[in-house]
């Protein structure tokens, strides 16, 4: 078995070189090229997708021992990776998301035709999803880091595919600068592990942690912190995920949104539970409170947008910060030595890294669907789509359901989880860190809350009412792949949040490397009907019974409707308008206008400014013509970020003086430094 | 623990038909605070009829969506409401999700009210779909707090092992934690179910209406479920508050029918205080402007923290 | 056979006939295949090596160890690649007559002289004879950063020569200092001036006077090389000499100069046993790659931001070769050659660029590169990534080396500078070259215009830096280690 | 002969042409007038020569005369003559602008000296003939280097490198035995030629694009 699933695993591997090829090969075919890159992709995901899950499922993972990939031929590094069972389980995600996206993109990539070289697209895309895949398996601090880098790089070229926009060359840069900054974090943290093992192989680093020197120990964390960080888009780190993810292709972007991201999440679990052993509390404090602050506030961010793909892109920020909450109570737990409640944490923090995964996903190539019918990502100038593209609102809806964490789909699962975990560590300190707990977790309900209110905005201003320009009047249904693509993730949704207690089974090998814990029994009650959190009493749900609950509780309206409602009939009128000359699309509430209260409420944070020029004849009150602008200001570019980049701009513009052409200067500097050297070497 | 048919329906009924009465009374004693006469507490029913057999009228504008929100927001307040103890100390259906379940597809319902808000298009939907989903997303850290401060000293987020770990000690009901929790949860409340000074559910004047606004368009069977809806919402709500906290009276696990009329006389007492309580805010009170709400809302959030830290200090340390 | 010889003498010969030869195709010609040969002998030449260790010939007049052959090996490559573009990129030159055929044929008999000089200064066994070359390889590649009679270019000749010869005059004292160590206490009258004999007698040197003595050689061949402060000529003549020459300037010609000073430096602490040398060449190492980067990042001109981009690189290798761990000097040496690689591919992407444009500015030449000139735009971007230092090309490799060398030996503080400043670098080079590469052109028949689009050379270079990044022959390996176990290196 | 004696007076010899050599060098500093500061130069590099053919004399070393006789013909003769050639080709004025005033620039020398003293203080024991020579030798390639800094015009800069070269030769006559070995003083001396060829056709080829001498103009390339 283990030895079937490797050999999947590696066909995969050479699928996507082959789709990476095939596409490079024939950029100068545009359907060859795509139908050949995009079908590799999805076999090959296909492929990993079956060898992960199997991996895991029959605990071949944990047993999985490390090898070449190929024979290295040049000196240090060794190509070499080991499909253990956290690799496996991020693999999962990858390989999903590649399948699906991969399906989507066959009719995605059409839109391009004629315009752009779907090769390139074609041949990066499987060459991105190749090297993540890699990244989550590699052994080898060197490989990682060759892998990492090259990924970054493939995901720049990405992003920046339609570089005739200055915006898209801009999003680009600066996403590529700060991932190569994170990059120089990873570089110090691993070489630091390596001074302390005397090795890059992952092996010599399993609990490193308790063999450090604190000092270093605390670089280390707070290096991969950062390294990771940058990733994964942690506030406030996180300034060019907002700009990087509308500009790429749709496909892209859920790629990105769905798994570059949670390298970072890999990254961070792989290093702190891994390789650090027993970590002091204040690590987990540190990345609760992060966690915290990046969900409450990529929310809020996210309510402030009518692009709807970088709404999306917040909305990746504040769920990174839901996973890190997770993660940070897990490490708090293993300080404290509750190991169950630690890997409770984990569970919860890794199931959500999935199901956001999944959802984002969705929900991004939904997007997509739209930009693709209306080419405009601009939420004012759409609506009255649900009618116009039934199936893609039916996703979209789907998708929003799941990422506002309600019930039954699997955003609420996983945060359903991540709330246990919270409550019950409430009990395993006495100091008054523990108020901690309870105050993220309020924290966690105002995320879910706002996220709601955004998805309510973001589905009701696209996809509701009348449209509010001609492109969404025009708008037709998506072709029958991309539709494919969506519903692959949609059925994932059902699945993860209906049938947890399966789902969880895949976490015994991961949780028993990690913590040595295995809890998928304990938290499968009634024959696997009923997740139920650790601790006995704890409490329980089941997405399951409470959908056919629902369900047959629908026998009283239809009661009613037999009762009473027999003789009713259906007229189908105007939207009620106050009695003026009919409605219009401009009588509808806008994104803007939905989001005001919020906007107003946190004033303080969104600096909101607003110029409005009303021009009328008698009374202001019947304005002839009126223009309003409103902007809400990025707090951390314009105070943090944009400071930064300029102060670098004006030492450098400064020491441009020291080559003023004067060759006497020249000569001047040359004679300093000779006679500063005489006296050195007196 | 398992499901028991009987108490399912059982309680199902009560909450179809108890929902109606209360609002009824709320409005009746209302009046009756104004010096009005008022319509019996029964017209609640007559209305629901009355709309049940009316014709209905889709908006052209509306999609599916706003024909599918009715019976969300309508079984989504059942569900929810079998899930909280009425007259036995173990709700029915406990097994298939605690508080947060709860608290969940109350906001799945909202979700879809708001949706069905949007969806005609007309002015008044939008503000109050953007209104109702602001007000409640401001009004979630303090209820979830409020519930966590009584989850936390129960030790579980099941509501039927809530109640009954307060009900066999009786004298944690004074516990300051619960009390500052009530007061919390009570605020939360009457923003949750639209009331002043929250809301005002007797106008529909566009400026200050915000539940009313997102059923403007329905009518017919729609709007009775939507009625109906809101009216068990709100009656699941108060009785959060009432069996949770004072857990007094409630029936055991397998109490004989005495027994269970006893708690539903003790019960329908506790309703009424509440409701009585409710009526007098409302008719005590002036509605709050929109922006003023928050203040309001941080309240309660602040006193649930209080809640939170007595625990702790009451928490065993 | 006296292969050393023969390695010399091929391009001085192809100079000479470069003088008589009647036509420009044949000039070209001659260099090419000039370089081809030394190229094959080098690779003979790096077998005997690796059995027998040293290659004397003349009385030991020249002799070639592991060092001077890598070294070797590099020259032959760029010198052969720079020929190679030279023939097209100067027809089209004198196609838009901006250079008469006199200057071309100077060009041509200048180069494989240049070549020749280099030759001599890495396989002279004397040190006199070592400074003799270097000033030789100044000289013939001044004439060449003038060859095109601009103002500009004679300016940045003038300033080059000077400091050049300038620095070379203090190099030459150095040289005086170790001879007359050499001579102090040494009975017969004309001790030999050789590496080999110096090297065996380095304990008896007087350590003062070789103090002294390296100072003087530090400031001298630190100019050549390009170190900072010395480097205030090295953007003008990069950016002004023509690209090819640019070319072998950055790619062989600064590690020519480095080469000297590593000579010296391995007899200084052969002879103090101290780490003065080492801490002089980290800490100008060091300056020199922070003073790099933000002249990138503020850079205006295409050419000039290549010439900081070398500084900064030259910088690395120095500071890799102080931090004295054979880690890191392997990783030095191997991004010499790496660098050696790359950095010629820019230049020539920069000489096409500047044939198209006629500007080397960066906001005159505007977005869309890819768009007129494909080939260059795919070359530049491949080059570029290559010099930022990122994977799967070698550079990256070589960098990670020096870096985790530094770290493992507990010089965290070294090793973090210089990553700081690879990073500061890569924003530098990242941001300006997204800002000509890729994008449309500004006006459209800019797309129109006939482009200068060759790529062979480049081809031929990416070619061996992709081939060598992920493959490292056995051979080429031994030889980098043998040359890292020259320099030293303490384990 | 190599009598303790007269090695005495030879040394004495040295020492009293290494000084006037520093003297020189002085007054090519004080100097404004080109020609004469070619002339001084031309001075200079006889008192070299004439120290290389001491040295020879006593130690009765073949080669070292062909070093004298190599400076003779090149730095006394030839480049003098090249140098005013150059100077009537192109009508220089004959003026010198120094940055600094005499005054200053000799304080500075003055410093540069105690500085050559100082480094070469530890290495007197080396020296064969004459005392201090590799201080006058080490004062020389400062001074010379400052002269460089001081002057704008581009050929008042080759001279400075010139004076420089004089420094470095004077240091390898005065330290080694026998001068250096003859391959390594021809390279050195056909280098010296070829570079001033170098520095003359650019000189040349400047006053023809700038029309003037001054190497201050040569300041467009910056950044």
């Amino acid at each position: 078995m283990a030895v079937l699933s490797t050999k999947l695993l590696l066909l995969g591997l050479l699928g996507y070189g082959m789709g990476a090829a095939a596409g490079l090969l024939f950029f100068k075919r545009e359907r060859a090229a795509n139908l050949l890159s995009f079908g590799c992709a999805a076999l090959a995901a296909l492929s990993n997708f079956i060898s992960c899950v199997s991996a895991l499922a029959t605990g071949a993972a944990a047993s999985s021992q490390s090898f070449e990939l190929l024979p290295s031929l040049i000196p240090l590094v060794r190509f070499s990776i080991s499909p253990d069972p956290l690799g496996c389980y991020f693999g999962i995600i990858v390989s999903l998301l590649g399948l699906a996206i991969s399906i989507y993109s066959v009719g995605y990539a059409p839109g391009y035709y004629g315009r752009k070289n779907i090769g390139v697209l074609g041949g990066f895309f499987n060459m991105l999803l190749m090297t993540t895949t890699l990244v989550f398996l590699a052994d080898n601090a060197l490989f990682f880091l060759m892998v990492w880098e090259i990924m970054a790089m493939t995901a720049f070229f990405l992003v920046s595919y339609e570089h005739e926009h200055e915006e898209t060359r801009n999003a680009g840069v600066l996403y590529f600068v700060l991932s190569h900054l994170g990059t120089g974090c990873l570089i110090v943290g691993f070489f630091l592990l390596y001074q302390a093992s005397g090795g890059f192989a992952f092996e010599g680093y399993r609990d490193l942690g308790a063999r450090l020197s604190p000092g270093i120990r605390t670089s280390v964390f707070l290096l991969f912190l950062a390294g990771f960080g940058f990733k994964a888009g942690v506030v406030p780190l996180h300034i060019w995920l907002p700009a990087a993810h509308p500009v790429a292709p749709s496909n892209v972007s859920a790629v990105m949104s769905g798994v570059l991201i949670k390298t970072g999440i890999y990254g961070m679990t792989r290093v702190f539970f891994d390789f650090m052993g027993n970590p002091p509390n204040w690590w987990g404090v540190t990345v609760l409170t992060l966690g915290t602050i990046s969900a409450v506030l990529g929310v809020l961010f996210a309510l402030m947008e009518h692009d709807l793909k970088r709404l999306l892109a917040y909305h990746s920020i504040e769920n990174i910060g839901i996973i890190l909450m997770g993660l940070g109570a897990a490490l708090m737990f293993l300080h404290s030595g509750h190991p169950v409640l630690a890997s409770l944490a984990l569970i919860a923090a890794l199931y959500h890294t999935l199901n956001h995964a999944v959802f984002k996903a969705l929900l991004f190539l939904g997007a997509g669907a739209v930009l693709h019918a209306t080419h405009t990502r601009n939420m004012e100038e759409m609506g009255g789509l649900a009618r116009r593209m039934r199936w893609t609102a039916l996703f979209f809806l789907v998708g929003a359901v799941a990422i506002s964490a309600l019930p039954p789909l699997n955003g609420f699962v996983s945060e359903w989880l991540t709330y246990q975990s919270l409550l019950q560590g409430f009990g395993t300190t006495s100091s008054l860190i523990r108020l901690m707990f309870p105050l993220s977790g309020a924290m966690l309900a105002l995320t879910g809350a706002l996220a709601a209110a955004c998805f309510v905005k973001a589905f009701g201003i696209t996809f509701l009412a009348q449209p509010r320009s001609d492109r969404a009047r025009q708008a037709r249904e998506a072709p029958g792949t991309m539709l494919a693509g969506q519903g692959v993730l949609t059925a994932a949704c059902l699945f993860l949040g209906l049938f947890p207690t399966l789902v969880l089974k895949l976490f015994d090998p991961l949780t028993r490397q990690l913590t040595g814990q295995q809890l998928s029994r304990q938290l499968a009650a009634v024959d696997g009907l009923v997740l139920s959190s650790v601790v006995a009493e704890g409490g329980t749900v089941s997405t399951l019974g409470i959908l056919l609950l629902g369900i047959c509780l629908a026998v009283v309206p239809w009661i009613l409707w037999l009762v009473f409602a027999r003789r009713t009939r259906i007229r189908v009128a105007p939207t009620w308008d106050c009695g003026l000359r009919g409605l219009t699309p401009h009588m509808e509430y806008t994104a803007t206008g939905f989001s005001k209260p919020i906007r107003m409420i946190f004033k303080t944070l969104f600096r909101p400014r607003r110029e409005v020029q009303r021009e009328y004849d008698f009374s202001p009150y019947f304005a002839t013509s009126l223009r309003f602008e409103s902007h809400v200001e990025e707090v951390f570019y314009t105070r943090l970020y944009r400071p930064m980049n300029q102060g670098a701009l004006r030492i450098s513009r400064r020491l441009r003086a020291l080559q003023a052409g004067s060759i006497q200067a020249y000569l001047i500097y040359v004679f300093v430094t000779l006679v500063a050297l005489l006296l050195f070497a007196l | 623990m398992n499901p028991n048919p009987p108490a399912i329906v059982l309680q199902t009924l009560l909450l179809l038909f108890l929902a109606p009465l209360v609002s009824g009374y709320m409005k009746n004693w209302k009046a009756k605070l104004q010096n009005r006469r008022g319509a019996p507490p029964w017209q609640v029913y007559l209305d629901l009829a009355k709309f049940l057999r009316k014709d209905m009228v889709l908006s052209e504008h509306a999609s599916w969506v706003f024909s599918f929100a009715p019976y969300v927001v309508f079984l989504t307040a059942l569900t929810a409401g079998l899930m909280v103890p009425m007259l036995i100390a173990q709700a029915p259906l406990s097994l298939f999700g605690g508080v947060l379940a709860m608290v969940g597809l109350l906001a799945l319902g909202r979700f879809f009210l708001a949706l069905g808000g949007l969806d005609p298009g007309s002015a008044f939907g939008g503000m109050g779909s953007s209104r109702e989903m602001t007000i409640s997303a401001i009004a979630e850290p303090a209820l979830m707090l409020a519930v966590f401060t009584v989850a936390i000293t129960a030790g579980t987020t099941d509501l039927s092992r809530i109640a009954q770990s307060t009900q066999d000690a009786a004298w944690k009901l004074l516990n300051p934690a619960r009390v500052l929790a009530f007061a919390a949860l009570f605020i939360v409340l009457l923003a949750e179910t639209g009331r002043i000074p929250v809301d005002n559910p007797a106008t529909h004047l566009e400026l200050t209406m915000i539940h009313e606004a997102m059923l403007l368009e329905y009518s017919g069977r729609y709007l009775a479920l939507m009625e109906w809806g809101a009216s068990i919402k709100q009656l699941v709500l108060m009785t959060l508050l009432v069996n949770v906290f004072i857990p007094v009276g409630l029936a055991g696990p397998h109490a004989p029918f005495l027994g269970l009329a006893m708690s539903l006389i003790a019960y329908l007492v506790k309703l009424t205080v509440l409701a009585a309580a409710m009526v007098v805010v409302e008719t005590t009170n002036a509605k709050l402007r929109l922006f003023r709400v928050p203040d309001l809302l941080s309240t309660a959030f602040v006193l649930a923290a209080l809640a939170l830290l007595s625990t702790f200090l009451f928490y065993g340390s | 056979m006296p292969l050393l010889t023969f390695i010399l003498m091929t391009p001085m010969a192809a100079g000479m006939l470069c003088l008589v030869a009647p036509s420009r195709r044949i000039m070209a010609g001659l260099g090419v295949a000039a370089f081809a040969v030394t190229l094959g002998l080098a690779v003979v030449l790096l077998r005997q090596v690796l059995v027998c260790g040293v290659v004397t010939e003349g009385r030991e007049f020249l002799s070639a160890d592991a060092l001077s052959i890598w070294m070797v090996l590099l020259i032959s490559v760029v010198s052969l690649a720079t020929s190679l573009n030279a023939g097209r990129y100067f027809q089209r030159d004198l196609a838009a007559g901006t250079i008469t055929p006199g200057r071309v044929r100077e060009f041509y008999v200048l180069t494989p002289l240049f070549g020749a000089g280099m030759f001599l200064v890495v396989l002279a066994n004397n040190l006199g004879v070592m400074w003799a070359a270097v000033e030789a390889t100044a000289l013939s590649s001044v004439l060449l950063v003038a060859l095109y009679n601009r103002r500009t270019s004679l300016e940045a000749a003038w300033k080059y020569v000077i400091l050049g010869s300038l620095g070379l005059a203090l190099a030459l004292l150095g040289t005086v200092f170790v001879y007359a160590a050499a001579c102090k206490n040494n009975p017969q009258p004309l001790p030999s001036f050789n590496w080999s004999h110096l090297m065996s007698v380095a304990r008896q040197l007087d350590p003062h006077l070789l103090k002294l003595a390296f100072v003087f050689a530090f400031i001298g061949y630190g100019t050549k090389a390009g170190l900072a402060p010395m480097h205030t000529w090295l953007p003008d003549a990069h950016s002004e000499a023509p690209s090819p020459t640019s070319a072998m300037l950055s790619g062989v010609s600064l590690k020519i100069a480095l080469y000297a000073l590593i000579r010296f430096h391995i007899l200084t602490t052969a002879c103090l046993n101290s780490d003065f040398s080492r801490h002089v060449l980290l800490g100008f190492g060091l300056f020199s790659m922070f003073l790099a980067a933000p002249f990138i990042l503020v850079q205006k001109n295409l050419k000039r931001m290549l010439a900081y981009s070398s500084l900064e690189h030259v910088g690395l290798i120095c500071a890799g070769i102080a931090l004295n761990t054979p880690a890191t000097i392997f990783g030095a040496l191997l991004h010499m050659g790496y660098h050696a690689l790359t950095k010629p591919v820019l230049f020539f992407a920069a000489g096409n660029i500047h044939q198209t444009f006629h500007t080397l500015e960066f906001r005159r030449i505007g977005p869309g590169v890819g768009k007129i000139l494909p080939a260059t735009g795919i070359a530049m971007s491949m080059a570029g990534i290559a010099a930022m230092g990122m994977p799967p090309f070698g550079l990256f490799l070589s960098e990670v080396t020096i870096i985790g060398g530094a770290l493992a030996t507990h010089q965290t503080a070294a090793g973090v500078l210089i990553l700081v400043a690879l990073l500061a670098s890569f924003c530098g080079i990242l941001q300006q070259l997204s800002r000509i590469i890729p994008g449309m052109p500004k006006n459209l028949q800019d797309s129109k215009r006939p482009g200068t689009d060759t790529a062979l050379a480049m081809t031929l270079l990416l070619g061996v830096l992709l081939v060598f990044s992920l493959w490292l022959p056995a051979p080429v390996c031994g030889l980098i280690q043998d040359a890292s176990r020259i320099i030293g290196g303490r384990p | 002969m190599n009598s303790p004696a007269s090695a005495e007076i030879g040394s004495q010899i040295v020492t009293l042409m290494a000084a006037l050599m520093l003297v020189v060098q002085l007054l090519m500093i004080g100097q404004r007038m080109l020609l004469t500061s070619i002339q001084l130069f031309a001075a200079q590099s006889v008192l070299l020569a004439a120290i290389a053919a001491v040295v020879a004399f006593y130690h009765d070393a073949g080669h070292v005369y062909v070093v004298a006789a190599l400076t003779i013909a090149g730095k006394v003769l030839f480049l003098p003559w090249l140098l005013n050639r150059l100077v009537r080709r192109i009508q220089i004025h004959q003026e010198i602008e120094p940055l600094l005033n005499a005054p200053t620039s000799m304080i500075i020398c003055g410093g540069l000296t105690l500085l050559g003293c100082g480094v070469a203080r530890p290495f007197t024991s080396l020296e064969r003939l004459g005392n201090n020579t590799l201080a006058v030798a080490l004062t020389l390639v400062l001074t010379g280097f400052f002269l460089m800094i001081n002057r704008r015009t581009a050929l008042t800069q080759v001279l400075a490198l010139l004076t420089v070269e004089n420094g470095v030769m004077l240091a390898a006559v005065a330290l080694t035995t026998y001068g250096m070995p003859l391959v390594v003083e021809l390279g050195i001396f056909f280098d010296v030629l070829v570079a001033v060829m170098v520095l003359g056709i650019l000189v040349y080829r400047i006053r023809e694009n700038f029309a003037s001498m001054d190497t201050s103009k040569l300041n467009q390339l910056r950044g």
